[in-house]
């Protein structure tokens, strides 16, 4: 490597920081309070990425192959901007968003609804805002909430989207009682194990509660022995251990209703499960999350993303042509 | 302290997201940070959770003490649990020469757990299950169906026969079978279509989280 | 025969007697039912509302189960104009134990249920239950009163534990029947009957792939997934992995197996090791060639990167369980041009193996690819076991779909695998 | 006898959980629960093998004076800091404001969602040049890919907002997820499990014996 890419190379990380420490500064003494395009702007910049995918489009009808970098640049950019713009869209809720809300609106005041959360923060952007939609719906409507976790992180998660849902109105009206309306269990090892040990015994899984509290002191759950206790249960689920165990599990062995939020690659295959019946519900990824604030009237992150969500998509499609193109263009042969 | 972890935070992850552009010592730090920390942090979280939560807490359990602190009764130890920490010793063998060959009987002790578990498992749910969920009247119970149902059930009954033909193995895919077997791989190249779609999806959302917490979280821009 | 009858008529009369004095015990003088209510004074309820207790009170073993449950069930309670049921509350005596007509609350049930479970019975002991309706009263528009009404003493019962789960019998014939077909044609196979095999695209190209790594004169990466030993997917992956060491020794190529499990670790590299030393070349097999990375998903698929990006291997193998991983090292492979053969039973990661890789086994391709590079009979009759399981899989989505959709028999029942 | 005792294991701790599927009744509810304990302890011991194997490596790579020697020794600082650090912290090491848990917000938690947040751009770069019309299945794999993504977000009815509203991009993507989708997947997963189920009786029963090193 030459020496003077190397010091330019240099010069760019040097440059972002120093940028980086101005923005910061600037947000600790007030005079950065966030960045906003107006309508105009935010039009204009989606016409500029859009005639620059097309000139991108023209120089591959050449012949001149865009690289790597390229791509990760464009998408980059369809996902940062549209968190400056000022733009809303309209959405439709999906039948098994819907399917998820008629089982949750069924159940009585007073139903018990176990929701188990298994994840870790790196798939939170997706299951987060699912997490608090359904934590705030529940809480308004009555339903008492028991909370687990098969992950070691989920049970934090779970805490904080407890603080979330507790900060909306409607909950906060209920005034909902730590270990009368919810509990959190906290996280017990063993995988599928647990789960199979719960269709017997929930005690003897989770003795204590997240903070220390004997099962037998939480009057929520002193009486519920095992799955036939419970009216409906809520798995947020990143991999393994998660909506798969809980259906062969505790469904197909234990008959408990469920319904499933998962991130939106395991999705697609829950919807066998969705099919034969196994679950009840179903959310999937981002937009799922944002579907279900929808149907529940309760803007949250979800919703917010979706512009970007959507940009992105545009993006990856495009480059899909593009590539596509290429492919033609070159007679079939050339591998990128 | 706040303003250091916030930094750190985004100075690993700016780390991270420079491998996009090449190979270089930032990514690397970061890199090799993520592995020990990774690596340190299981080590912990395995130490806590299974070898003292579970075996030591299980062999000598704590005195059952009502709300107020006073002893109620001594816990009941399950000794049982002795066993698996002498599997998990001897998983440990493997480090000593000579007698690295014990370390199987752990592992032959694992592999029968969970073969046997999702022997169970998947006949039941990933078979049964869906065999049952798939067998289904066309036009519907009491011939009810609208002609986008009934299109459905269709496209579910033949796709999925379709696909199962395809994964045939003791069978040469010709003839009529072979064209069943055509039309099973492409349910599935639609599935994965789908799928791919799907994917896509999550990854920017995680995208999206991160450049929530970039531009969000450390540098304050994003309202 | 007299004998018979003599017995039969003390058990009988001894019953009745029992039942008489039981229930001279547990009813209450009053009443049948009783009205407990929490009315704030100086409200009455109103004399229209009759509120009628909960009726027909069913008590059972919780059947197909392990013990320490009975199943409570009750006649669904008729819709009162003014008078709303909020929940319903589950009590029970133990006939032996308790003081008399002493019952203790066990658990609630929401308003429309008509069952419960009490999951916390003693298999020794026999009980009575109770069940008692909370009613909400609608005195007048302002104020709601709360009081409850207790059905009869139900029937003695005591739970117990079973031998077999008869709700799973289905599930017993169809394991057995598919386990026996599998093994049929192991013994087949073993006793030498030739069993064909269809041409698995991915697995033609293995020697084609070792063999232009030693031309090239570079490594063979092979990753066995990123799950445990306890993963059947990776115990494929490293099955397949003995047959791939075995022609990478043969040609002399230099293998690396970078792994995410300690237990993988052990297995695989005492397969390599085997795998060498089967070809008469356990010199060249050196320790390091297999090694840990790290237990974390990311952490191994950036340690991976870096290796891939750094030594450049020219074949990579991606043979077992992945999750989101997939994605990161197939196409970090595929920007290097190596060629890439991969194989996962995870249906969310094979659309980017499909897409970044040259070859890819698809799902159950995985289980039959050992199979097929090993042609082991065993290996091999197996495979045309689960073939039939398949065909009467098919069999029955045809004959079944036919019948359900003629109304003629619910033939999906046969698959039902819990009692609802 | 170094073969048939892992063999005799695997085949009893098989046959109890295939059994307690079936017999409710102790001592198989109760057997269920042992393993599954011993099954978590031994997993926590295995990683020691790992962890122990990670810094000999990153050793080896030291004492050798590799052109990364640096950084296996930043590998083995981190190791060292958080494992040092969980113990001390003792079993609360995980409650909110311990060094662990900062640690584990500000280190290993950024780290990994970066990690997996990447993969969009890797997922972007993969359609760009992988995903190729080459022939007919190919073909359909993209198009079901592009209804759907394009039918998930409001992007897409906005497309075809001039088309009635059951032909809208988002009716369509709910279509080909619930029928064609599902039944593509339902076959891959009916195939996986009996491959499953055929290798797990195989491993029970003592047929596949590979995962205990070597061939027969």
């Amino acid at each position: 490597m030459s020496s003077t890419t190397r010091i330019r190379e240099l010069a760019v990380v040097i440059l972002i920081l120093v940028i980086s420490v101005i923005v910061y500064i600037g947000k600790i003494q007030g005079w950065n309070n966030g960045l906003m395009f107006s309508p105009a702007v935010s039009l204009t910049v989606v016409i500029v990425i859009f005639l620059l995918l097309l000139y991108i489009l023209l120089r591959t009808l050449q012949g001149h192959l865009i690289g790597r970098r390229t791509v990760f640049l464009f998408v980059g950019l369809a996902v940062v901007l549209p968190f400056f713009m000022t733009l809303t869209l309209k959405f439709r809720v999906s039948p098994e968003v819907q399917q998820l809300y008629d089982a949750l609106s069924e159940l009585q005041p007073g139903s018990k609804v176990l929701v188990s959360f298994d994840y870790d923060p790196p798939s939170a952007p997706e299951l987060q805002p699912m997490a608090v939609a359904f934590l705030r719906y529940c809480l308004s409507h009555d339903l008492k909430v028991i909370i687990i976790g098969l992950w070691p992180q989920g049970p934090q998660q779970a805490n904080l989207a407890l603080e979330d849902a507790l900060k909306s109105k409607e909950v906060a009206a209920k005034k909902p009682e730590y270990g009368v309306d919810y509990v959190n269990l906290g996280f017990q090892v063993g995988n599928e194990f647990v789960i199979q040990r719960m269709g017997t015994d929930f005690k003897s899984m989770f003795p204590k509660d997240y903070s220390g509290t004997v099962y037998d002191d939480l009057p929520l759950v002193r009486n519920v022995k095992n799955f036939s206790n419970i009216d409906y249960s809520f798995n947020l689920s990143a991999g393994y251990p998660g909506t798969q165990e809980w259906v062969q599990v505790a469904v197909d062995r234990y008959g408990l209703k469920m319904g499933a939020g998962n991130t939106a690659v395991q999705a697609p295959m829950m919807y066998t499960y969705l099919n034969a019946g196994q679950l009840v519900g179903l959310l999937g990824g981002m937009n799922g999350a944002a579907e279900f604030e929808l149907v529940t009237n309760e803007i949250g992150k979800g919703t917010k993303f979706m512009l970007s969500q959507s940009f992105a998509h545009m993006i990856v499609i495009a480059f899909i042509i593009i590539g596509n193109v290429a492919y033609f263009k070159s007679g079939r042969k050339k591998k990128l | 302290m706040e303003h250091v972890a916030v930094w750190i935070a985004a100075f690993l992850t700016l780390g991270i997201i420079s491998f996009l552009y090449k190979d270089n010592p930032w990514y690397k730090l970061s890199e090799a940070i993520f592995v020990g920390i990774s690596a340190g942090y299981w080590f912990v979280v395995l130490f806590w959770d299974n070898i003292y939560g579970k075996f030591w807490v299980g062999v000598f359990p704590p005195d059952v003490v009502d709300e107020a602190g006073n002893f109620v009764s001594h816990g009941v130890p399950d000794y049982a649990l002795i066993v698996g920490a002498v599997l998990g010793v001897l998983m440990l063998a493997r480090l000593l020469p000579g007698v690295g060959w014990i370390s199987r009987w752990p592992l032959a002790f694992i592999v029968g757990c969970t073969s046997g578990l999702y022997l169970m498992n998947y006949f039941s749910s990933n078979i049964m299950r869906q065999v049952q969920g798939t067998i289904i009247p066309l036009f519907g119970i009491g011939y009810g169906a609208s002609v986008y149902e009934i299109i459905g059930n269709i496209v579910i009954v033949g796709g999925t026969f379709a696909g199962l033909v395809y994964f045939f193995f003791s069978k040469e895919h010709r003839g009529a079978f072979g064209a069943t077997a055509k039309v099973g791989i492409w349910v599935i190249m639609i599935t994965f279509g789908a799928s791919f779609g799907y994917t896509v999806m999550s990854r920017m959302s995680l995208l999206i989280g991160r450049i929530d917490f970039l531009f969000g979280d450390w540098l304050g821009l994003i309202k | 025969m007299q004998q018979e009858q003599s017995i039969a008529f003390k058990t009988g009369m001894l019953s009745i007697c029992l039942f008489i004095l039981l229930g001279l015990l547990y009813l209450p003088p009053e009443s049948v039912a009783q009205q407990e209510s929490s009315v704030p004074p100086g409200t009455a309820i109103p004399d229209s509302i009759q509120l009628k207790p909960p009726i027909h009170i069913e008590v059972k073993d919780t059947p197909d189960d392990a013990g320490g449950s009975v199943t409570i069930r009750w006649e669904e309670q008729p819709v009162l104009e003014n008078a709303v049921i909020q929940k319903y509350r589950i009590l029970r005596a133990s006939v032996e134990n308790s003081v008399p007509g002493e019952f203790i609350f066990v658990g609630e049930a929401t308003n429309r249920a008509t069952v419960f479970s009490d999951g916390s019975t003693d298999d020794d002991s026999t009980y009575v239950y109770k069940v008692e309706a909370v009613y909400e009263l609608k005195v007048d528009d302002t104020t709601v009163v709360t009081t409850t009404v207790q059905s009869s003493v139900s029937d003695e019962v005591s739970s117990s534990a079973q031998w077999f789960n008869f709700q799973r019998i289905n599930v017993f014939v169809g394991v057995v029947l598919l386990s026996f077909f599998i093994l049929y044609y192991i013994y087949q196979a073993q006793s030498g009957k030739k069993l064909f095999i269809r041409k698995i695209a991915g697995l033609e190209a293995v020697d084609e792939a070792v063999g232009r790594a030693t031309e090239m004169g570079k490594k063979i990466f092979y990753i066995p997934g990123t799950q445990d030993m306890d993963n059947v997917q990776t115990i494929a992956g490293v099955t397949i992995l003995g047959r791939v060491a075995e022609i990478a020794a043969q040609y002399d190529t230099w293998l690396e197996v970078p792994v995410s499990r300690s237990l993988v670790l052990v297995t695989a590299k005492e397969i390599v090791k085997e795998a060498y030393s089967k070809v008469g070349r356990p010199d060249a097999f050196r320790e390091d060639q297999v090694h840990y990375l790290t237990d974390d998903q990311f952490g191994y698929a950036a340690g991976i990167d870096g290796m891939v990006v750094r030594e450049r291997p020219a074949t990579i193998f991606y043979m077992g369980a992945f999750y989101a991983e997939s994605l990161i090292l197939a196409e970090t492979g595929n920007s290097i041009g190596a060629i890439q053969i991969s194989g996962t039973a995870m249906p969310s990661q094979l659309p980017f193996f499909v897409a970044a890789c040259d070859y890819t086994l698809i799902g159950e391709e995985l289980f039959a690819a050992s199979a097929y590079l090993s042609r082991e009979p065993k290996l091999l009759g197996s495979l045309k076991g689960q073939d039939v399981g398949k065909a009467l899989i098919l069999i029955s989505l045809l004959v079944g779909t036919i019948l359900e959709t003629f109304h003629i028999w619910q033939f999906s029942s046969l698959f039902k695998v819990i009692g609802e | 006898m170094r073969r048939e005792i892992p063999l005799l294991i695997t085949a009893i701790t098989g046959i109890v959980f295939v059994l307690q599927y079936f017999i409710p009744h102790a001592p198989f509810n109760k057997m269920n629960t042992w393993f599954s304990d011993w099954f978590s302890i031994v997993g926590a011991f295995a990683i020691w093998l790992g962890a122990l194997n990670l810094l000999k490596i990153s050793f080896q790579k030291i004492m050798d004076k590799k052109s990364d020697w640096f950084f296996a020794l930043v590998i083995i600082i981190s190791f060292f800091v958080i494992t040092i650090i969980g113990f001390a912290e003792g079993q609360g090491f995980r409650e909110p404001g311990t060094t662990f848990s900062w640690l584990y917000d500000y280190v290993y938690s950024p780290l990994s969602a970066t990690m997996f947040a990447i993969l969009a751009f890797f997922v972007a770069s993969a359609s760009y040049r992988a995903f190729r019309a080459r022939n007919f299945e190919a073909t359909l794999l993209l198009l079901s890919a592009f209804f759907v993504m394009l039918g998930r977000v409001p992007v897409g009815d906005i497309i075809t907002g001039f088309l009635p509203q059951q032909y809208q991009l988002s009716q369509v993507a709910s279509w080909i997820m619930t029928f064609p989708q599902t039944a593509g997947q339902r076959a891959i997963m009916i195939g996986i499990a009996l491959g499953l189920v055929s290798t797990s009786l195989r491993i029970i029963l003592g047929i596949e014996r590979s995962h205990l090193g070597g061939g027969d």
